[in-house]
């Protein structure tokens, strides 16, 4: 179980340090200060969570790894995030769109992972499942009220849930890792998350008076493959960036 | 006046003013400005260290990092709302940063080029504004005085942080990280001992802001007492003070130290610093790519507060 | 002498391929079709000097780095190229502006390299210089182009020389390493470009219809120290990326 | 009719249409769209190489990359031409691109994710082009004939210098760089396949196009000779063909290989592609930032026309 739970925690460790990458993008930078701190204070809580992960991942695979070496000396083809979350950050909407549809299945998968067997990703869920949901609730909140705000903010808000959609059913795919790992009880299956997440996403999209896109649009394969190394060609960018100092600095420690 | 005579004796008996309470308005508009100049660096100074988050080295200090400038942006929000007390809105303040109408710490003009610059701003900015802010704790203002004890300790707290990674790098690195910290305090030392303005010779509003007790130390004293703070902990580090005239004075117990170069304080002041127009453009395009958001906000709630009223 | 041109070697391969750098960042995002190869002829060309110089300097200093490895191999704190050229590139205006104040810097130094007593700068300057005439004309013919076409592009372009303006009075400032050379017969004396360009750059910008700054505001201590490594926030970022294939893949060769 | 008789035995005998010559509507339309979808994948086409040239391993490969890419440019240039023959604006060709009424080749949806892709667009993108173009040299259409010739000879130096590329990674590279070589073949191999068309069987205007010689093989033929050529190549590089059902026909005197995911071919046709929003909306984008541009330079022409036509 060891190898499949380290490329599970892989998974989760570089999902949300890349999504923390992003929103940290937008420190100093957003619409208003409450936002600019609430913002950053999710980019720190995901952050925080990747930590967890990374460290779980490098005792599970047992080559001395630790957090630092996962995070900043691996390439972009042994990256495992799903690709939603490496998206250029675009405007403020783009980011809180994306960040209302990976909350809502952050949160319900979290909610099973509290209940896994498996000590370790149970003491993570229960960490990080007060702080998302919070998240949740914020970025469902900013989505409503940009969405029921002015004719601009609307048609911006469609836009960019539209924009999103096509890279949501990448999150709810099981392979050989997944089921694996649910047949022992220590993830969900992801498969089994969709219908609640839909149901979420309905509710909370028809609140922001948006028009839900269609939901077998949510999945294609061209908008898959992160978790296999597969990604945009906005990762390479984000990774030269944030590796830049261990990269030219090799063994050096700060 | 009866009234200032009265004021005034409140403020040297210790008593603090608060905002219901009658003030002068020239007491009233010099807080303004040195709340607000105070609130405007907070969220400049966001934006040089700003410049490091995303390629911090470690995911630690990443992790601080990131809490740091988050902790500045609150900073910003109390002071900013301490200024409130005393009348003005936030968007007049904020409209004032963006034309250029008010100031903010000249520190934030000079740029973060590498990452002991972080370590740097830890030790030596948030250093000297410790020193400068501390006395402020007991300032007559109560809501000022009451952000200060909140924004000291945090500030502290980074100061901290900030000379720890120094530590790390110093004592514990490659001669590369020596070399890059050696490199930054080359950069920042002159600038972070401008932080305390002026000469007192140059600074005519001093003696009436000591009068009131919005300032309770004279320029130099407190930069000579950040120099003496200073200068052994680099010695600790194994930095060389980039300052020639630096020597210890037994018997005035105190560090000598060269001329402070003036034309570059008031050049950077006038807005010829290295990235003064980098940052001002930073927090104008912020804004105005955040008022479509802004506008939404309002038009949401002024649409559910009327359904509200309707029901 | 050979210490001393080393580090004018860097300084002129390091401008040369940063600017080179900036201008492909416009491949396949130009104004237009014509536009964008022209603009990829010029980054070739001066990619093409920048090789000539790093390699020069790589036999001086006589440490056996070749190009690549003074290329990819040194952080932003040991480049020495002037401030001027990493600047992010802006809207196109931006990009001409800064290209049409250094190509007239370039030419005027280039045809007093062509005279100089080391024969290999004599001749990598007599190389550059032809197609540094054209990228000269070019920019220049841009720039009335854009200063004498609509409102709207005289004041972006105005704007724009404004912008890069302060910048400018680097490149004419002598120190020990020009003057050591110009003492030689090797190189110019920087100072003495000064006029003529002055010059060149009130007529072009004359017939553009712009306004030429104020010359003192050209030089100001806060907007120099290139040369001697102490650069902008801008280039960090530019290395990071140009250099994250080598940095991340040491010893690898391509 | 007459004409339409006359204009084929013509093309029969060999001989070349040129623009001024008679041709038949449905030529005419058939060959814009065929010149215009080539030159449209040119610039397109910069997109995917282009994302890599800032981040090229060498200043020799960074040289070598630029100028290839400056080399499409040119190619989008002599075929927006050559459509122009035929009665065509550049302009209305390129709006047609940005409305999405026009297609370009969807191999140019596929991201460039590591280096190795360069060396795979050389190589196989590059060399299928090379296969599909070749013929189109003798093509009946004088102009389209004409810049055929030109955009050959530099493809297949082009498609040499991606091979190289690859030779080196594979051949002289570590095992990171032989790794990154064969996951990047294993993305490009169909999609390489798929430039070529749909299957004969199912590529109705083949016949029409055949007969007026502005297409002279099938699809299927074509596809044959790219797998035929490339498999070898492959092998000496030390790569996989990622295709279980590749294997050499000796009777054929050809590799057999598996079926193609027509699935994938259709939905990045119709826009589902991996990058099909990205390519479109950077062209856009280019093109709309591009605007006061070229406004400027036709009002600087407009003014220096009139003042010359004055004086």
């Amino acid at each position: 179980m060891d190898q499949t739970l380290f490329q599970y925690s892989l998974r989760m460790g570089d999902t949300t340090l890349i999504l923390s990458h992003r929103l940290s993008e937008w420190t100093g930078h957003g619409p208003e200060l409450e936002e600019d701190l609430a913002m950053t204070n999710v980019a720190l809580d995901l952050l925080g969570q990747a930590r967890m992960w990374l460290t779980l991942a490098g005792e599970l695979e047992g080559a001395s790894r630790d957090e630092d070496q996962l995070a900043y000396l691996r390439d972009a083809p042994q990256y495992r995030n799903y690709l939603l979350v490496e998206r250029d950050n675009g405007h403020y909407g783009h980011t809180i769109a994306r960040q209302f549809l990976f909350d809502a299945w952050h949160y319900l998968l979290l909610q099973g992972l509290c209940t896994s067997t498996n000590e370790h990703v149970a003491a993570i869920a229960e960490k990080s499942i007060k702080e998302v949901s919070y998240h949740a609730r914020r970025s469902s909140d900013i989505l409503v009220r940009l969405g029921d705000g002015t004719a601009e903010s609307h048609a911006r808000m469609q836009d960019a849930v539209n924009d999103a959609w096509r890279f949501c059913g990448e999150l709810f795919i099981d392979d050989d890792i997944t089921l694996a790992l649910e047949g022992q009880g220590v993830v969900p299956a992801h498969a089994s998350l969709w219908q609640p997440w839909l149901n979420h996403v309905a509710l909370t999209l028809a609140e922001a008076t948006l028009t839900m896109p269609d939901p077998d649009a949510a999945v294609h394969p061209a908008h898959t493959g992160g978790v296999y190394g597969r990604h945009t060609e906005a990762l390479g960018y984000l990774l030269a960036e944030m590796q830049h100092l261990q990269r030219s600095y090799p063994g050096a420690s700060w | 006046t009866g009234d200032e005579q009265a004021f005034q004796q409140r403020i040297d008996e210790g008593i603090r003013i608060e905002p219901k309470d009658w003030m002068p308005e020239p007491y009233r508009k010099t807080l303004i400005r040195q709340i607000s100049q105070h609130a405007h660096s907070e969220i400049v100074g966001m934006l040089p260290e700003g410049n490091w988050i995303t390629r911090a080295p470690t995911l630690k200090r990443k992790a601080i990092l990131l809490a740091k400038v988050q902790d500045e942006a609150g900073h910003g929000l109390y002071l900013y709302s301490a200024a409130e007390t005393l009348g003005v809105s936030r968007d007049e303040l904020v409209g004032d940063l963006h034309s250029g109408k008010a100031k903010y710490s000249s520190i934030f003009n000079y740029p973060t080029l590498t990452w002991a610059d972080i370590g740097m701003i830890g030790w030596l900015v948030d250093g000297s504004a410790i020193i400068n802010q501390i006395p402020l704790c007991r300032c007559s203002y109560g809501p000022y005085a009451r952000a200060m004890v909140r924004v000291c300790k945090e500030e502290s707290f980074h100061q901290r942080q900030g000379y720890d990674l120094l530590i790390q790098m110093c004592l514990h690195g490659t001669q590369a990280q020596k070399d890059m910290c050696q490199e930054a305090l080359n950069r920042w030392w002159w600038p972070a001992l401008m932080m305390f303005g002026p000469s007192d010779a140059d600074s005519p509003n001093s003696a009436q802001s000591m009068q009131w007790r919005i300032k309770l130390f004279s320029n130099d004293e407190l930069r000579q007492k950040m120099v003496d703070q200073t200068v052994p902990q680099a010695e600790y580090l194994g930095l060389k003070v980039p300052d020639p005239d630096l020597k210890w004075n037994k018997d005035q117990g105190h560090y000598d130290f060269g001329e402070i170069d003036w034309d570059e304080f008031y050049a950077v002041i006038k807005g010829n610093g290295p990235c003064n127009r980098e940052r001002l453009a930073a927090r104008v395009n912020a804004h105005k790519e955040g008022q479509w958001v802004r506008e939404a906000f309002s038009a949401y709630a002024n649409k559910h507060e009327s359904e509200q009223a309707v029901a």
